[in-house]
């Protein structure tokens, strides 16, 4: 049975929905729970038969999909997610486009079903340009105020120049192998191997918004919540994480791979926590976060547990998404981002209970999934340096930071809230639940056999850890908990001025990137430009110039030659005179004035040439091909 | 009919394609010109088609990519002329002197 | 046989492309630039290249038709009724025509050309179907692509109304004179020139535009000392109102009296916007 | 020798049908005008009108093109019967392309009766002229749809091997909606009725209406010539052409053209005409997306 059914389904329903334009919301979110649900069917029955698909497109290329152990359990994942979202997008965003917003939510899942479920670098290529193109419409949705288009290019221009790593990387394995079949990575070696890998990596650490491609998913926040809750949890973002966890086999081979994706992975995570901690904007701090988390799996990836990166990617995304919703939520309450403007916990209890449960999966307290699979990838890092453990649980307290800041601000308690916010209705909560409920579901990992039973049905193996960094990993844990308290009571305004506010955006990386690259980029444009401009007609003036300037010159000279000889012969000239004072005169005034008048009117004759009239240039273009011509014939 | 018959009468639509290409001061004109040269070229196309290479699908093909880009002409000369007549109510060459700057 | 209809279909085509130019009708010189082509279709008949000969014939019907079409617009003096020279750099167009011609014949008399001609029992149709959608896919496709692609350019460049404004706004029609006060129909503001046919109301706005009108008179009385047919000293090929001419032209077998009513305005004011 | 035979059919053929195309013109007019009576002459009394009356002509028309248009005119309408087959292998004009060929043809009266509007310098006229170029155009794209799905199952351009690739199934049937198009570019192609753009009523005669005395006997003779032409060979595309049991082939075509004509003729004088734009519309919007969609359904037949 052909696997292309898995995203293909997805993929045509959504084109239908989003032709079908805006529908009644009920109409709407049973139709995106009918897809997505008949996906995540598929998925299920695909992966217990384990289903596989080829399509030989020439003898040369051929597209296959099949399904390894992490790719099912992601297969799997992202449906279920996507159904919460949809449903909740379906019921909670603006009327106006949303069977467009809808039904492009839906072709995206597809477009990350095709990534998963790929078994070749075109399939991923196709795949990954699906979900690249898709984040671009969604991001810039309400396209009716002009920063949203913006901030989509913005995004898809930042993860199109990672995607040219992909690029690089499938035509590298082409040339090597002959094909794009991934088990051909393992059998490179040399510098085509480097660039497979390294290119993977880029476009990975492009799209899962790693340093230095971080700065997108702040703009990427201008789309609505839902779609940013999409994008982080179960699609494009989670696309980086997962295909470095499902290609970790063969790219590790790479020399170097392996540092580069956890020094990346690192620095995102201290960077995008810092940024976090210092975000005053709700939906920003979740995205900082985002990569923050992502680093951890980059990590995990980097030293070799790609089983423990893709549960936390999964782990992940049952908590990211339900936030993501629930500052959406929020923000509509307190219109605006502002988490000090917020502290809506009176107004809509609920929520604020399903965002806790949330929430503490993020700060990754014990258990919580969250702080399970962290817990994971720190032990994963005890088995490469000594000190990076200790920088994975630093990241986790800034993680525990955050969480607590935007749980405490966003949901807290205010004694005098009179403010009258309409609580939303349970269509709007109930995708919030669903998640909610997979976030307490993953809390079971906690139970040993059940873990260990699920990382053999990865078949991957656990890391092994000691109870002493445990503990210290969950004091760690705590600090970044009072740290957070202590910002949510005394400090609720920070980043919002100040250097906070200047830090809080990834500690400049932006305009880093704008001055760096983008200036010199225009720079050149703009000196392309004038060289073009300057240099069209060049030729003929320059001509004509040298001719009036040689002409003046001769002229003059001859007066001097001529003052000069009649001087010098003055003494002696007076039998000259009568002899010949003409002939001399003719001689001398003749042969420099004339060559003056010639080069003067060469120069014109040549200014000449420049008529502007289209006939003209193309006479004196035939002009010189019967020139060639000739000349060639001469030759031969 | 040999193949030297055909490509004189080929260069001769060629060269009186050309004398109207350069001669004319209509663009319409202008662009007869050019389809005439074209038309010089597929009949030499043809005739080296049906005379050197025994026929190799090849030859037709350059035919009808001959005949395409006469279309391609026509189509686009068309387009600006009608755009230029609009913007300077310029229907001949000499009426365009922007070249020059 | 076969050489006699050779020579004649080529002496055909060489003659009524040498007319092209000569003519005065511009109509006429479209359909000998027709005339020619379909001799030269004759000829790939005749080295059973059937399927180019022919649709070389009706490709070129279709294309001369619109050329046709064009000149009837853009040219003043579209009937030839009075001769008129529009040509530049004549002396040098000539050399270049004569000089191509000597080179390239001399050129093919020099090479000794390789001999070996289509076998006499092959089936040319189906090698070009074959390899249309086969080998050549790829160029054949691309020759497509390329037209649908002219198709869109050629419809937005001729479309009046562009994305930014009309394109006609502060056209500003050459003068008589290079660099003269601008002569010729004053764009009127709103009229629908647009390329797509159908603007009705139209006509009317080009009557009721004042300077256009009595412009009309003066190139009228102008053109009233002349005879319509002929035997008149070439005109300046900038003088649009030949145009007017053309239209009254037209107009006369309706009213000999030669009056001025708007029909020829009517008549010039379209011809530079009819599009097929 | 079987090419004078089929020579000789084809002239014969081409009187008859013109004459009786004539004459049923005649009769499908009056019996719409409810007057009754018509006699097999009436044609030759109209002809031998136009000839005695006195030709007038206009100021400085173009002579060589207005001969050249009708004249060709009618040639145009020969050949479109020459390349029909009347028999197994006996066509005037038998080759590989004759479908091709036909197309030309059709491209060819576009030009002839702009050609036929321009040449007697007279407004009506050109209009007429105008509008049939632009009707006439985008109805001669459509028709080449229609004809090459005509091809695809025959797998050939030649209309010998069409007529032979329906003797098990006529192509009226295969693809239906091949022969009403067909019968639109019939009534463009011969200036009847709904599509006559350039000699309609509305303009006084359109093209034609300079023509006087010998021109106007002949460009009626062309049209009808035209209509013969056009009947036999979409008589032999579409109804099977000399196909048919007992009677010899050529019967057979002769019955099937006269029934195409009859068709055309009653068509022309029973659908009403519209406006040019909305025909365009019509033609580009609604009928071109059909020949498509009739090419392609006669592909997927032809496909196994």
């Amino acid at each position: 049975m052909t696997l292309w059914l898995l995203p293909l389904l997805p993929i045509v329903a959504g084109m239908v929905v989003a032709a079908m334009g805006d529908r009644s919301r009920g109409w709407l979110g049973f139709l995106a729970v009918a897809v997505l649900g008949g996906t995540f069917g598929i998925a299920l029955l695909a992966v217990t038969q384990d289903w596989t698909a080829s399509l030989i497109w020439t003898d040369a290329i051929r597209l296959s999909a099949a399904f390894t152990p992490i790719s099912a359990a992601v297969a799997l994942m992202v449906p279920a997610v996507a159904l919460a979202v949809v449903l909740h997008a379906t019921q909670h965003e603006k009327a106006h486009g949303l069977g467009r917003l809808t039904g492009i939510m839906i072709l995206f899942t597809g477009g990350m079903e095709l990534v998963v479920v790929a078994n070749d670098l075109l399939t991923l290529l196709i795949g990954w340009e699906l979900i690249g193109a898709c984040s671009w419409a969604l991001i810039s949705h309400k396209w009716r105020d002009i920063e949203n288009p913006r901030s989509g290019l913005y995004a898809f221009v930042m993860t199109r120049f990672g995607d040219l790593g992909l690029f690089a990387a499938v035509m590298a394995l082409f040339t090597a192998t002959g094909s794009f079949d991934y088990a051909g990575i393992a059998t490179l070696n040399g510098p085509l191997q480097w660039v497979v890998a390294f290119g993977i990596l880029l476009s990975a650490a492009s799209k899962a918004g790693q340093v230095p491609f971080a700065p997108w998913l702040f703009r990427a926040m201008d789309g609505p919540s839902s779609v940013s809750a999409l994008l982080h949890a179960a699609t494009l973002v989670a696309a980086g994480a997962y295909i470095i966890a499902r290609l970790e086999p063969s790219l590790s081979l790479a020399p170097g791979f392996s540092i580069a994706a956890i020094l990346i992975g690192l620095i995102t995570a201290l960077t995008g926590g810092i940024t976090g901690v210092l975000q005053n904007h709700a939906k920003r701090l979740l995205a900082a976060s985002t990569s923050a988390q992502l680093g951890f799996m980059f990590v995990a990836v980097g030293s070799g547990y790609p089983v423990v990166a893709v549960l936390h990617l999964i782990v992940h995304a049952t908590f990211k998404a339900p936030l993501f919703l629930s500052a959406g939520l929020a923000g509509e309450a307190a219109a605006g981002y502002r988490l000090d403007k917020m502290m809506l916990g009176r107004s809509m209890p609920i929520v604020g209970v399903l965002t806790a449960v949330a929430a503490v999966g993020l700060a990754g307290l014990p258990l919580a999934g969250g702080g399970w699979s962290k817990e994971e990838i720190i032990k994963a890092a005890e088995h490469t340096v000594y000190w990076l453990p200790f920088a994975v649980m630093f990241g986790g307290t800034l993680s525990a930071a955050y969480a607590t800041r935007f749980l405490l601000q966003a949901f807290g308690w205010r004694g005098d809230d009179e403010r009258s916010v309409d609580a939303p209705g349970w269509a709007e909560t109930i995708g919030l639940g669903i998640l909610a409920a997979l976030t307490l579901a993953t809390s079971l990992l906690w139970y040993p056999p059940l873990s260990e039973a699920i990382a053999a049905a990865l078949d991957g193996r656990l890391p092994k850890g000691s109870p002493l960094m445990l503990g210290l990993s969950l004091t760690f844990v705590a600090t970044g908990n009072v740290v957070g308290i202590y910002l949510a009571r005394r400090q609720p305004a920070l980043g919002t001025s100040g250097t906070a506010a200047a830090a809080s955006d990834w500690l400049g990386l932006p305009t880093l990137i704008t001055v760096a690259i983008v200036r010199p980029v225009d720079a050149l444009a703009r000196a392309a430009a004038w060289v073009d401009d300057n240099l069209i007609d060049a030729g003929p003036r320059v001509v004509a110039i040298l001719g009036r300037k040689g002409a003046a010159l001769i002229a003059e000279m001859d007066n001097r030659v001529v003052d000069q000889g009649i001087r010098n012969t003055a003494a002696f000239g007076d039998w000259l005179a009568y002899v010949s004072d003409r002939f001399g005169e003719t001689i001398s005034d003749g042969i420099p004035e004339g060559s003056a008048r010639l080069t003067g009117m060469l120069g014109r004759d040549l200014r000449r040439l420049q008529t502007g009239l289209s006939h003209h240039y193309y006479a004196y273009i035939i002009g010189g091909v019967i020139a060639i011509i000739a000349i060639l014939a001469a030759g031969a | 009919m040999t193949l030297t018959a055909i490509l004189i009468v080929a260069s001769a639509l060629f060269g009186i394609g050309l004398f109207g290409a350069l001669s004319q001061k209509s663009f319409v004109m202008l662009m007869m010109g050019l389809e005439l040269m074209l038309n010089g070229t597929l009949l030499a196309a043809v005739g080296f088609w049906a005379f050197t290479l025994e026929g190799a699908p090849k030859g037709q093909l350059l035919a009808i990519l001959v005949m395409a880009v006469m279309a391609v002409e026509l189509a686009i000369g068309f387009a600006l002329v009608v755009a230029v007549y609009r913007k300077r109510q310029a229907d001949v060459v000499e009426a365009l002197g922007t070249l020059k700057e | 046989m076969m050489d006699i209809a050779f020579y004649i279909l080529s002496a055909i085509a060489i003659w009524s492309g040498w007319r092209v130019f000569r003519v005065d009708s511009m109509i006429r010189a479209t359909f000998a630039l027709m005339v020619s082509f379909i001799c030269v279709g004759g000829i790939a008949l005749l080295m059973s290249a059937d399927y180019i000969g022919i649709a070389t014939v009706f490709m070129m019907a279709v294309e001369m038709m619109v050329m046709g079409l064009f000149m009837v617009m853009f040219m003043m003096n579209p009937a030839g009724l009075n001769p008129m020279q529009m040509v530049h750099q004549y002396r040098l167009s000539i050399g270049a025509g004569i000089v191509a011609f000597i080179g390239l014949t001399v050129a093919v008399l020099a090479t000794d050309l390789p001999h070996n001609p289509l076998p006499a029992d092959r089936d040319t149709m189906r090698d070009l179907g074959i390899n249309l959608l086969g080998g050549s896919m790829l160029i054949f496709e691309t020759a497509g692509v390329t037209l649908l692609a002219t198709m869109l350019g050629a419809v937005i460049l001729s479309s009046r109304r562009g994305r930014f404004g009309n394109s006609d706004v502060g056209a500003v029609p050459p003068g008589l004179q290079p660099g003269g006060t601008p002569a010729g129909r004053k764009v009127e503001a709103g009229g629908g020139h647009g390329g797509h046919g159908g603007h009705g109301g139209h006509d009317m706005k080009i009557v009721k535009t004042p300077e256009h009108e009595d412009m009309g008179h003066t190139h009228h009385e102008m053109a009233e000392e002349k005879p319509a047919v002929s035997d008149a000293e070439p005109m300046d090929q900038r003088d649009h109102a030949v145009g007017h001419k053309q239209g009254a032209k037209a107009a006369e077998p309706l009213k000999p009296e030669h009056d001025h009513s708007p029909d020829p305005h009517k008549d010039h004011g379209n011809t530079p916007k009819k599009e097929p | 020798m079987s090419f004078a035979i089929a020579l000789i059919e084809m002239l014969t053929f081409m009187i008859f049908g013109v004459f009786l195309a004539a004459v049923l013109d005649a009769f499908f007019y009056r019996r719409i005008a409810g007057r009754s009576g018509v006699s097999l002459l009436m044609p030759l009394y109209a002809a031998a009108a136009h000839l005695s009356r006195q030709r007038l002509t206009t100021e400085a028309p173009d002579r060589l093109n207005w001969f050249l248009s009708i004249s060709g005119f009618l040639a145009l309408g020969a050949i479109g019967l020459a390349v029909v087959p009347f028999g197994p292998q006996t066509a005037v004009i038998g080759m590989e392309t004759s479908v091709v060929l036909w197309g030309a043809c059709e491209s060819l009266v576009v030009v002839l009766v702009f050609l036929h509007g321009w040449s007697p310098n007279s407004p009506l006229a050109l209009i007429g002229a105008y509008r049939y170029v632009a009707i006439g155009l985008p109805i001669m794209l459509l028709s080449m749809f229609v004809l090459i799905a005509v091809a695809l199952p025959a797998e050939s351009l030649d209309l010998r091997a069409i007529v032979i690739s329906q003797e098990g199934l006529w192509n009226v049937i295969r693809q239906p909606l091949g022969l009403p198009l067909f019968l639109l570019l019939g009534l463009s192609l011969t200036l009847r009725g709904p599509l006559d753009y350039g000699d309609s009523a509305d303009l006084a005669g359109g093209t034609s209406i300079e023509d006087s005395g010998a021109n106007r006997a002949g460009w009626q003779v062309a049209r009808l010539a035209m209509l013969v032409g056009f009947s036999a060979v979409a008589a032999s595309a579409f109804l099977g052409g000399y196909l048919g049991p007992v009677l010899p082939g050529i019967v057979w075509l002769a019955l099937k053209t006269l029934t195409v004509m009859a068709v055309i003729i009653a068509m022309g004088h029973l659908l009403a005409r519209m406006p040019v734009a909305r025909m365009l519309g019509l033609i580009w919007k609604v009928l071109l997306p059909i020949a498509f969609l009739d090419l392609l359904l006669a592909g997927l037949v032809a496909l196994p």
